[in-house]
Parts: C-alpha cells; sequence; structure tokens
C-alpha cells in the first residue's frame, strides 16, 4: 500500500429531483481506496450503494441527478468535470461492471466488438490489434476457445460466461480502480464462487484496486479488504474486513449478522429488524436508523451522527452515539 | 434461411387456401345470378342456361370450388366479362406499376420516417420532438386520399410542377418519374409519419437499456453510443413494424392511383368494381394475398439480418 | 414523474366514478389529449344534433343556388346540386361515427373476447384462433372492407360488418399478446392453485389488466375506421347517395376540384379533425398508461 | 420422521417440454423434471434445492397440478392427484397452496386487497358473505398487517408486505400443504428474516407442512428440516439438514456447499473447486448428468444413470461413489 489512495471520495451526496424537489438519495459518503485494495459496499436494497458507484463514474443522467462533494482520482477532482472529460476517466482509469449479465452488453454486437470497441476509444490502435487484444483478454478471463467464440453474440453466452465478458471489457484498458455493482448477484452460487476468484485474481495481477458492492455479508467476506455498511444513503461502519466480522460496532451491523441465515452453522432463530428502510422522501432527522434500533437513546433522534472512530487510533470508524458524541454538523468545517 | 423461407411459403398454403374459399364464398353469395348480372336483364333465359353451363354454375358447388381451385393452380383466373381479357394478362400489365410507386413510397417513408423519429427522440420534451411529433400525429390522421388531393392541387395545379394525369404509353424514363414523384410522396409522407412514431418510441426504450450504460461506462463517446449502440438496437422492431405497414401501403395505393388517376392495381380494382367484373376480383384479391404473404416473407428474413438473435434453420 | 398518469394503469375499473376521475386527471395533465376529447365531443354534439345545428334538409336541392362558395347564407357553400355543405357535414357525421362506433364496439368485444381465450387457453384453441387471426392479417383492412361491400353491396350494415371484419384480428392481436404474458404471472398460477374457474380468471383478473391496452387500441382503430369508411365512400363504395357521407362529399368535390376547391375541402377538414382527436385521445390514453415511457429514475 | 403416512408422495413424475430452437427447425425437448421421487411428512418442512434451471420450481408446480406431469404419480392425503377429476381437484386445492418468489407479480394489481380475500371466501364459500370482514381482518392480522390493509391495492405496500398478503391469500383456504416457490430469495436480509419467521409461526400454529424451494443453502439450513438436492431435473441427494450441509454425499452438493458464501472472512477465502457450469438442459449429459464436472468421476458416470441408494439416517443419494 502506498501512501496516498487511488481513489478519495469526501462529502459525497448525491440528489435526485423527485417531485420537483432536489432530495439527497446518499449523504457525506467519504471512504478512502489505495492500490491493490477492495472495498465493500453493503447493505440492502435502496441504501445508495449502487448510486454512490454511478455517480463516481458520472452515468446519472444530469437533467434528475446532481452531485455535491468530491472525487478525487489519483490527485484529479472528477465532481463537476464535463461529460466529454469524463469519458476520458470511464473505462480507461476506473471501470464498472454491473449486475444483470443479461442486460448489459449489447445484444446485437459481437462480444469481441464490444472488448475490441473499449480499446479503441481510449487508444490509437487498427482493428487487428485491436481484436488480437480483446482476443487475449477474454482467454485471460478463461472464456473456452476465445478467438473462435469472438464473433458471437452475447445470446450464446451462459450467464457467468457473460459477466466474464463484461469483465473482460472493463479490464481491457488496465484500469487502476474498478466499480463492480453487485456482479454476482445474479448469478448461480457455483458460477459466483467463480467470478469472486478471478476478480480476486485480477486484481491482484493488474494492481487493480475495487469497489465492490454487495448486499451479502458472505460475499463482502471472500473479496474484500475493507468494508462501508451503507443504510439509508450514509456509510454507518467502516472497517477492515476482519475487524469488522469479528467485532460489528454498529446496532445495523450487528442486526444484519444476526438476521443472515448461515450455512456453516444452525441458528435458533434469527433476529429480524424490525420496520423497513424508510424511502428517500422519508429520511428521518439525527440518526436514520434509530426508528428501527433497539438500543435507540434520545439523542439519537435530534441530531444524526457522524462517521468517526471510537478509538482514535483504530481505523475502525462508526457512526453511533453509542461509541463517541460527535455528529454530523461538527464534520462540518 | 432458403430451407426457411420454404417452409414459410408453406405455411402460407392454408392461408392461401383460406382466402380462395372466402373468395369463392363471396362471389357465390352476391344477390343474384351471375350469369343473369353479366348479360343483363334483357337476355334470354336460354342465352344465361347457356352462360351457365359455360361459367360451370350449373354444376354443385363443391365441384364448383374445385373447378375454381384447378383453374388457380394452372395460372387461369378466368377472363373480365368486360373485356374478354385474362385476369392474369390484366393484372400483369399494371403491376410494376403498382409496384414501382409501393418501393417508391417505402423508400421515401424509411428515409425521412428513421431518422426524424431517433432526432426525436434523442431531443425529447424539446422543441425539435414537439414539432415532429405534431407532425406524425397529422399525418398519421390524413387520409391518403385527401393527402393526395391535397398535393395534387397544390404542386400539379397550382404550381404546375408535375402532371396532374400521369402519362400512359411509351414516355421517357424521366417523364415516368416525373409522374412517381407525388403519388411516391403522397404515400410515403403518410408512412413516414408512422415509422417516426414507432422509432422515436424504440429509441426512447433503448436508450434506457443496460447496455447503454455499460457504453457510456467504458467512455465510448455519447454520440457513437447513439449510432452504434442504440439505433442498430433500435431499428429491430422498425422492420416489423415497417413490414405490418406494406399491407397498409398496398391498400393506400388503390386511393392514390385514383386520385393522380394513375394506372395499376388499385384503378383495376376500381374499374372492375364499378362495372360488377367478378372474376377480375377474384384474381385481383387472390394476387393482393400473395404479395402480402411475400412481403410478410421479405420482413421476417430481413428482421433475421437486422437481429442477430434471430436464427434460421 | 407526475403522479396523475399512473392512477388509471392502477385502479381498477370496478368503481366507474374513480374510472371517470383517472381519466379527467390524465386528460388535464396531457392538453394534447384534452384537446382530443373536446374536439371529439364537439363532433358528436354535432352529429347529435345535426337539425339544430343545420336549418337546411342536407338533401335539399337549391338548383338556383348550386356551386355557392361559402358566404353568410351557406357557411360552407353548396355543391352541384346546391344542396348546403355545413348540413351534409353535420349529417355525415352520423354516417362515419355510427358505422366506426358500432363496427369498432363489435369487433373490440368479439376480438378481445377471443384473444384472451386464444392466449389463456393455448393448445389448439389458441391454433385455430391465431390461424384465422393471420389469414384476416393477410389482407389491408381497405381491402378486405372493399370486397365485403363490393360483394355484399353498400349499406351500413354491410360496411359495419366489413370493418368489424377487418378490426376483430386486431383487437385479438392486442388483447393475445399480454394475456400470454399475464397467464406466467404468479398472481394468475395463484388464482389457479385456489382452483378458479377460468373463466373466473379470465372474465375477473386478465380482462382488468389488459383492458387500458385495448381501449387504447380502440380509440386508434376508431380513428382507422372512420378513415377506412371515408376511403371506401371516396372509391364509390359507401353508403349510397344521395344519404352525405364526408368521403362521398370529398369523391364529388374532386370531380370539381378545378374550380371549387372547397367542396373537397371542407369534408377533408371534418375527417382529419375526427380522426386526428381519436388519434390524440388514445396517444394520451398510450402514455398514461405505458410505464416505459415514463420518466423514472432506476 | 414418523412412521404415519406422508402428506404428499410424489412417485417418479417427469414432465418434458418442448423449446423453441431455431426458426424453423423442430423444437428441442428439455427434461426438466426426470424421475422426481420424494415425500414431505405431516409437520414437515421440505427443502428443494438447486440452482436456476434444475427444475426446482417446475417440480413445486408439478405437485400441484399447475403443470400437468407427463408420467409419474402424486398422492396428498392418500389420494391421488394425478387422475383427480377436475371438480374434486379444485376441492383438493383448498388443502394445497402456493406462495411465490417475485412480490411484484404475485398480486393481481387491480384488485384490493379486500376483494382479493373475499374472492377467495366466496369462491370456496369458507364461511357465509357476513362474516368475510371478520374473517380478513383476521387473516391480515395473522400475517402481522394491520386491519386497513384490507382498503388498499398491491402498489401501496413494500416487498415483504406484499409477501405477507400472498401468505393471507394461501391462508384463506386453510391450507395443510405450502409449496414455497424462492418465497424469500428476492427480499432484504432483515425483511427476509421476518418473513421466515412469519412461515414458522404460522406452521407451528396450524401444523402446516412446505416444500420449501431456494437456492439459499443458508435458509435451507435454518428453516428446513429435510433437503434434497436437484441437478437437471433429478434428484441427486436427499437426507436431514445438517447431515447433508455438514457432511455432504454427492459431489455435487459438496461443491454447491462449498461455493455457498459464509460470512467469515478466513473461511470464505479459502479456495473453492468449482469447476464448469451447468450445461445446457437441451443436451444433457448421458450417465450421470454431474460427471463432466465431478472431480471424481470414473466411466462408469459416463455410461450409467445413478440408482438412489439409502445410505441410513435417513439419507440417500444417487451416485456411482455409492452405488
Amino acid at each position: 500500500m502506498t501512501d496516498a489512495p487511488v481513489l478519495a471520495v469526501r462529502g459525497l451526496s448525491t440528489q435526485f429531483r423527485i417531485g420537483g424537489a432536489w432530495r439527497a438519495a446518499t449523504r457525506n459518503i467519504a471512504f478512502d481506496l489505495y492500490e491493490n485494495q477492495t472495498i465493500a459496499l453493503v447493505g440492502e436494497s435502496g441504501c445508495g450503494k449502487s448510486i454512490t458507484c454511478q455517480t463516481i463514474l458520472g452515468l446519472l443522467p444530469a437533467a434528475v441527478a446532481r452531485t455535491e462533494g468530491s472525487i478525487v482520482y489519483q490527485g484529479r477532482e472528477l465532481v463537476g468535470l464535463s461529460d466529454a472529460e469524463m469519458e476520458t476517466v470511464r473505462g480507461k482509469e476506473i471501470a464498472m461492471i454491473f449486475q444483470e449479465p443479461m442486460t448489459a452488453l449489447n445484444p446485437v454486437m459481437t462480444v469481441g466488438e464490444q472488448i475490441a470497441e473499449a480499446i479503441r476509444v481510449h487508444r490509437r490502435c487498427t482493428k487487428a490489434e485491436a481484436k488480437a487484444e480483446a482476443i487475449a483478454f477474454m482467454d485471460r478471463v478463461r472464456i473456452p476457445a476465445a478467438a473462435q467464440r469472438y464473433n458471437d453474440y452475447p445470446h450464446q453466452f451462459s450467464g457467468g460466461m457473460r459477466q466474464r465478458i463484461v469483465i473482460a471489457m472493463a479490464m481491457a484498458c488496465k484500469p487502476k480502480v474498478l466499480l463492480a455493482d453487485e456482479p454476482t448477484t445474479a448469478l448461480d452460487v457455483t458460477i459466483q464462487a467463480q467470478i469472486l476468484a478471478e476478480l480476486r485474481d485480477l486484481c491482484a495481477n493488474f494492481n487493480m484496486s475495487m469497489v465492490f458492492i454487495t448486499h451479502s455479508l458472505g460475499v463482502v467476506a471472500a473479496i474484500a479488504d475493507r468494508v462501508a455498511v451503507m443504510y439509508a444513503g450514509e456509510i454507518v461502519e467502516l472497517a477492515s474486513v476482519e475487524e469488522l466480522f469479528a467485532a460489528p460496532q454498529h446496532p445495523y451491523t450487528r442486526a444484519l449478522f444476526q438476521a443472515i441465515p448461515r450455512v456453516d452453522e444452525t441458528a435458533e432463530n434469527l433476529q429480524a429488524i424490525p420496520g423497513q428502510v424508510p424511502p428517500i422522501t422519508a429520511f428521518p432527522e439525527g440518526c436514520r436508523f434509530a426508528p428501527r434500533c433497539p438500543m435507540r437513546m434520545e439523542k439519537c433522534a435530534g441530531r444524526p451522527p457522524r462517521l468517526a472512530a471510537a478509538d482514535p487510533a483504530s481505523p475502525h470508524a462508526v457512526a453511533c452515539f453509542l461509541h463517541h458524541d460527535l455528529a454530523l454538523e461538527e464534520a462540518a468545517e | 434461411m432458403a430451407r426457411y423461407a420454404l417452409l414459410k411459403l408453406l405455411y402460407a398454403v392454408p392461408t392461401l387456401f383460406a382466402v380462395l374459399l372466402l373468395v369463392f364464398v363471396l362471389t357465390r353469395v352476391i344477390p343474384g345470378d351471375p350469369a343473369q348480372l353479366i348479360l343483363g336483364d334483357q337476355a334470354t333465359p336460354e342465352a344465361i342456361a347457356a352462360l351457365r353451363t359455360q361459367l360451370g354454375l350449373d354444376k354443385s358447388i363443391p365441384l364448383q370450388f374445385l373447378d375454381f381451385l384447378v383453374g388457380v393452380l394452372h395460372g387461369d383466373f378466368g377472363s373480365s366479362i368486360v373485356t374478354g381479357q385474362s385476369v392474369v394478362s390484366l393484372a400483369a400489365a399494371v403491376l410494376p406499376s403498382t409496384l414501382e410507386l409501393t418501393v417508391a413510397s417505402l423508400v421515401v417513408g424509411v428515409v425521412f420516417g428513421v431518422p426524424l423519429g431517433a432526432w426525436s427522440a434523442m431531443r425529447r420534451n424539446r422543441l425539435p420532438d414537439i414539432a415532429v411529433r405534431i407532425g406524425s400525429l397529422i399525418g398519421l390522421s390524413l387520409p391518403a386520399f385527401v393527402f393526395g388531393i391535397l398535393l395534387l392541387v397544390v404542386f400539379a395545379v397550382q404550381l404546375g410542377w408535375f402532371p396532374v394525369i400521369a402519362p400512359s404509353g411509351d414516355v421517357s424514363v424521366f417523364e415516368d418519374l416525373r409522374a412517381l414523384v407525388l403519388p411516391a410522396v403522397t404515400l410515403g409522407i403518410l408512412m413516414a409519419a408512422y415509422i417516426t412514431r414507432v422509432t422515436r418510441s424504440s429509441m426512447l426504450q433503448v436508450l434506457g437499456e443496460d447496455f447503454i450504460r455499460t457504453a457510456r461506462a467504458k467512455g465510448v463517446p455519447w454520440w457513437r453510443v447513439v449510432r452504434r449502440h442504440a439505433l442498430r438496437n433500435a431499428i429491430i422492431p422498425v422492420v416489423t413494424v415497417v413490414g405490418l405497414y406494406l399491407g397498409v401501403l398496398i391498400g393506400n395505393s388503390v386511393l392514390t392511383e385514383m386520385v393522380f388517376n394513375r394506372p395499376g392495381l388499385g384503378k383495376l380494382i376500381v374499374g372492375a368494381l364499378a362495372q360488377r367484373d367478378y372474376p377480375v376480383l377474384q384474381g385481383l384479391m387472390v394476387l393482393y394475398t400473395l404479395l402480402i404473404i411475400l412481403a410478410n416473407l421479405i420482413t421476417d428474413l430481413a428482421y433475421g439480418v437486422f437481429n442477430p438473435r434471430v436464427r434460421f434453420a | 414523474m407526475s403522479a396523475a398518469p399512473e392512477t388509471l394503469a392502477i385502479r381498477p375499473p370496478a368503481v366507474w366514478l374513480r374510472f371517470a376521475r383517472a381519466l379527467w386527471r390524465t386528460a388535464t395533465a396531457n392538453a394534447a389529449m384534452m384537446t382530443g376529447i373536446a374536439l371529439f365531443l364537439a363532433v358528436v354534439i354535432v352529429a347529435i344534433g345535426a337539425p339544430v345545428f343545420a336549418e337546411v334538409d342536407p338533401l335539399d336541392q337549391d338548383l338556383l343556388a348550386r356551386l355557392v362558395p361559402p358566404s353568410p347564407g351557406h357557411w360552407l357553400g353548396t355543391d352541384a346540386f346546391g344542396r348546403d355543405i355545413w348540413a351534409r357535414i353535420a349529417y355525415g357525421a352520423r354516417i362515419s361515427l355510427v358505422i366506426g362506433l358500432v363496427a369498432v364496439g363489435i369487433a373490440m368485444v368479439i376480438g378481445s373476447a377471443l384473444g384472451i381465450l386464444s392466449g389463456y387457453m393455448g393448445g389448439w384453441v389458441d391454433q385455430a384462433i391465431s390461424q384465422a387471426t393471420n389469414i384476416l392479417l393477410a389482407f389491408p383492412s381497405l381491402i378486405l372492407g372493399l370486397m365485403v361491400v363490393a360483394f355484399l353491396g353498400p349499406s351500413v350494415p354491410n360496411l359495419i360488418a366489413a370493418i368489424s371484419l377487418a378490426t376483430i384480428p386486431q383487437f385479438i392481436r392486442v388483447s393475445r399478446a399480454p394475456t400470454i404474458a399475464l397467464r406466467e404471472r404468479d398472481f394468475i398460477q395463484a388464482c389457479r392453485a385456489l382452483g378458479f374457474s377460468p373463466l373466473r380468471i379470465m372474465v375477473r383478473h386478465i380482462l382488468p389488466n389488459i383492458w387500458p391496452e385495448i381501449l387504447v387500441m380502440g380509440s386508434l382503430w376508431l380513428a382507422t375506421a372512420i378513415r377506412v369508411e371515408a376511403s371506401l365512400a371516396f372509391i364509390g363504395l359507401g353508403v349510397k347517395p344521395p344519404t352525405p357521407t364526408w368521403g362521398g362529399m370529398i369523391r364529388e368535390g374532386f370531380e370539381q376540384i378545378l374550380n371549387s376547391v372547397y367542396l373537397a375541402l371542407f369534408p377533408s377538414l371534418a375527417i382529419l379533425v375526427v380522426v386526428l382527436a381519436l388519434n390524440m385521445i388514445g396517444d394520451g390514453l398510450r402514455d398514461a398508461l405505458d410505464p416505459r415511457l415514463k420518466e423514472s429514475k432506476r | 420422521m414418523t412412521t404415519a403416512q406422508p402428506l404428499l408422495q410424489v412417485f417418479g413424475v417427469s414432465k418434458t417440454f418442448d423449446v423453441p430452437r431455431r426458426i424453423g427447425a423442430p423444437p428441442g425437448k428439455v427434461h426438466a423434471l426426470d424421475d422426481v421421487t420424494l415425500d414431505i411428512a405431516i409437520g414437515e418442512t421440505l427443502g428443494l434445492v438447486g440452482e436456476s434451471g434444475c427444475g426446482k420450481s417446475t417440480a413445486g408446480r408439478a405437485f400441484l397440478r399447475l403443470i400437468e406431469p407427463d408420467t409419474g404419480e402424486v398422492w396428498f392425503d392418500g389420494e391421488n392427484l394425478t387422475t383427480a377429476i377436475p371438480s374434486r381437484m379444485r376441492t383438493l386445492r383448498k388443502r394445497l397452496q402456493i406462495i411465490f418468489q417475485d412480490p411484484y407479480s404475485s398480486l393481481n394489481p387491480r384488485q384490493k386487497v379486500a376483494d382479493m380475500l373475499a374472492e377467495v371466501l366466496s369462491v370456496h364459500k369458507v364461511c357465509p358473505r357476513a362474516e368475510f370482514p371478520r374473517r380478513i381482518a383476521q387473516l391480515l392480522d395473522e400475517v402481522g398487517l394491520p386491519a386497513s390493509a384490507a382498503d388498499r391495492f398491491p402498489h401501496e405496500f413494500s416487498g415483504g408486505q406484499r409477501q405477507r398478503l400472498g401468505i393471507a391469500r394461501a391462508l384463506s383456504v386453510g391450507p395443510d400443504l405450502i409449496v414455497a416457490d424462492e418465497a424469500v430469495s428476492a427480499l432484504d436480509v432483515s425483511i427476509q428474516a421476518q418473513i421466515l419467521d412469519l412461515l414458522r409461526r404460522l406452521k407451528a400454529e396450524r401444523n402446516l407442512s412446505y416444500l420449501f424451494i431456494t437456492h439459499d443453502l443458508g435458509v435451507v439450513r435454518y428453516f428446513c428440516q429435510r433437503a434434497a438436492v436437484m441437478y437437471l431435473g433429478r434428484i441427486v441427494e436427499t437426507g436431514p439438514v445438517k447431515d447433508l450441509l455438514d457432511e455432504p454425499l454427492h459431489p455435487y452438493t459438496r461443491m454447491l456447499r462449498a461455493a455457498s458464501p459464509v460470512p467469515n472472512p478466513v473461511e470464505a477465502r479459502k479456495t473453492v473447486q468449482v469447476t464448469g457450469e451447468v450445461p445446457s438442459p437441451l443436451n444433457p449429459p448421458t450417465g450421470c448428468h454431474f460427471h463432466p464436472r465431478c472431480p471424481l468421476a470414473k466411466d462408469i458416470c459416463k455410461q450409467a444413470r445413478p440408482t438412489v441408494t439409502e445410505m441410513g439416517g435417513g439419507r440417500a443419494v444417487a451416485c456411482h461413489l455409492y452405488g
């Protein structure tokens, strides 16, 4: 690990225009991503993990979404870049893979063309060179008979193979950062295990960092170095994977652990979390988890807690008044 | 693909048979005796009986149908009771003219419709989109003969740019094309109105698909995303719709040929109607069916060309 | 993301008042649809109240006032027989609307019943109905109508028969496809698991879910039916003269096109107004119902 | 398991589907179910596990005759369902219900909750019309929804609440067996736990049996007593859940177990031996369907379909290693 992070996100907030008003879907998202590291954003649907990912690449339509805060990639601020400027970053510096391999590929273009296109939009090279390189990448992600399958269309591949093609496409320009938006959620477990192994391998071999989005703590355990647990548009806990799994601090994280049925041990009872995730239009004041929290205190409803380490020496940060008294407003300079 | 085409034609056989049956039944339910109709009110009973025998009307209905089928299989649709010419030669004489008109309109329709529809989708809810949508709505609401009359009055009568009546006989290619312009534009613009709408909604749908986001995420410039990714997908449903529209086009060609007084199947059919020339009507109906079946086949094959997910055995 | 258009897609038809309110909200949210409804209602009112709106009988020939251009006495002028064009247009609206509404109404009922039956039952029922549909679809509606009327003779019932015959397959098509999609939906499977009869499932569970689409189709095909009726009349296969029909008036006007353009112009405008109005209504309904085209963030 | 007669017995049920291949070519045949035999005791929860396309959903529907099996028999409480005449079947359906995966497709969007439940009550004449409101409130209460839910449309509910509505609908006829087809798979973990709790409580209160179809071994471990593992239309292993997951016998069960993610960073990073993908059901491999991916495959696996071997302790496996 070098000193400067590859990607530094600070105070990031994505707002959507809903019924004429701007509503923040995420608030004060902050994390650092270092070289060769994988950070997992984990949370249930509607927590803003996917929106954060798309915001980093500037993929949300400007008409309905706007961004505040800062995203610094290798010393360069990405927030506020024009679409044309972002196009030189997308795919080349930061690439992305998606949840649905069935719909993420263009059905009327051969898979080879789609990979080669990723190469050719970022680099001057001949068609033949791009093709050779595309085949090499297909081979690299273990697509059998890559050269023969170059001219096949997406529908001729299985879900797992399509996800490998999406990965090959993302790897085509050897990006420094890969954003993976639930890339294994739509796949069967045996295929999921293969794809996770593939991604670990690629990160190690290409010196690549990864932001991995998932709702499954099991997948987090398999892939992440650091974990950011998200709830209702905020990061509520941020820690190394070992620490988080050994000693989760936020009541939401703990509740999550107690709600998953585990395959490796028999549980008598699951602890369901009462209530449901609030919609974006009805986020509570103060701590957003407070209405569902078993440890709720009076002050939780007042001010939103700030994500901070309980022990200043530890990198294990949590946004909960049980662990410290720092509130969000005080964080603002 | 050849195998598929053959199979498809094979599937068309029952359709064709049903059409023949329908045509046959329709001609038999006409009030009155066809022989009487042909010979008129003053005919003697003997003459009518003779004609009945000649036309085979004295046989039983199934036998008559069999005769009719056998004739059709031999390419014999009988002869016009007005001119005595064979129906096949009558139709063959004007078919090229109708085909010429149909193809020209198709070209006009696609050349205007697809780009306008795509442009409209890209500028969604802005001025160009609104203008295109209003225009296409009007185009969709105009009966072909009304639009044809309008063009005729303005461009042929008032401005005199084009002939009011199509020249017949041997004319230069230039004259022939000049006479084609107004009818083809009439049909083509109406078709474009339709294609514009389909292209627009197809394009809007495609622009929301995941693979568009994938393409953007790998840094493909927006204009290239539209051209290489969106348009190529958006065109697929348009092909189907163009195929369906061919039927409307053929129907509309009847009206256009009337308005522009252009020789063609439409003129032939209207003339036959006026003179109650049943053999001609029968024959033309079968011919129209054949044309539509053929058009559908071409559409299916074209669909396969645009959509790699469709593969023919 | 306005809330209004969604209402129609969601509310069931059970309560007509609620439906009317939803329709109203949809209409007010969509200026084009509003205009369409207003125009169409205006034409309906003129047709119903033709004797009130036109003091002159449409068949009255005034041989002293032939081919009079639009003037205070005759707003829209008179034709070659001296008949008042405004009166003929007002009465002609009756023919167009009656033929269109009845023909499309019949086609809508028969077509959607067959389409739902075909889509839900599958098997040989579906095979038979689909095959018949394909045969009828092989004809352009104009040609089919033309043939039927040519052989049976031009009368209002025959025109209605011809146009519904040409339109039925459209409704079969538009109801069959969504029925097949719905059949695979879990709630229909749940109905089957609960032992509901096929008839109940088709009427109570499938129809309410597809009827908005049928309604959209209905308004668009009403537009087409009116256009086809006018086209047939233009060809000479409309209701027999002297009964005024718009298509027939244009046919007569076309003969005088070089000297009296207005003869063909006014009935043409009438057709344009009605068909345009119906298309606007259909479009508005479709926009309100089609969630795909609605602005939404994913 | 008791010695009493099982509630549901399935003998050798097979189902083949035609699937279109190329346009113009004859359709291909997919053996969605290939000689499936299993039983469920009264008050038992049987998990049916497998990856997508293995036929587990088809199985659930075939047992309820929502899909007609080609061959084989399904017996429910001593009665042959496969030969039941339609009127008898309609009565029997009151005792056999199903709940679905997708909470958005499982409710009629145009029917209010009260209408939905009242329709069931009236079709099956469960109680006099006058009692409907009370009965509906009772059903809603049983699945943890307020009585005010009755006046609402499905779109006004969240995913978890819709799942509760689907359960209420199934309960309205007073079933003995419920087929739960991936009933919690589409839900977030916190909601999933709520629904699993609800299903457990209902089971105890109403003495229900479940056929619990899922791809999630964790859910199976928590919720089921016994499980059956399916691969390409065939059942490859059955047994009590704990034994089956802790010491899987069939190589496929082992692979599935090893690939299932565990929330433990040390365990999760162990390299998993997973080879190949599920082959196309259009052209399944000969012999044992699993042999191309099996690390222990022998020659015989390519040739002969393995028979079911009883392994004692209620376990059974279809594999040549044990034959």
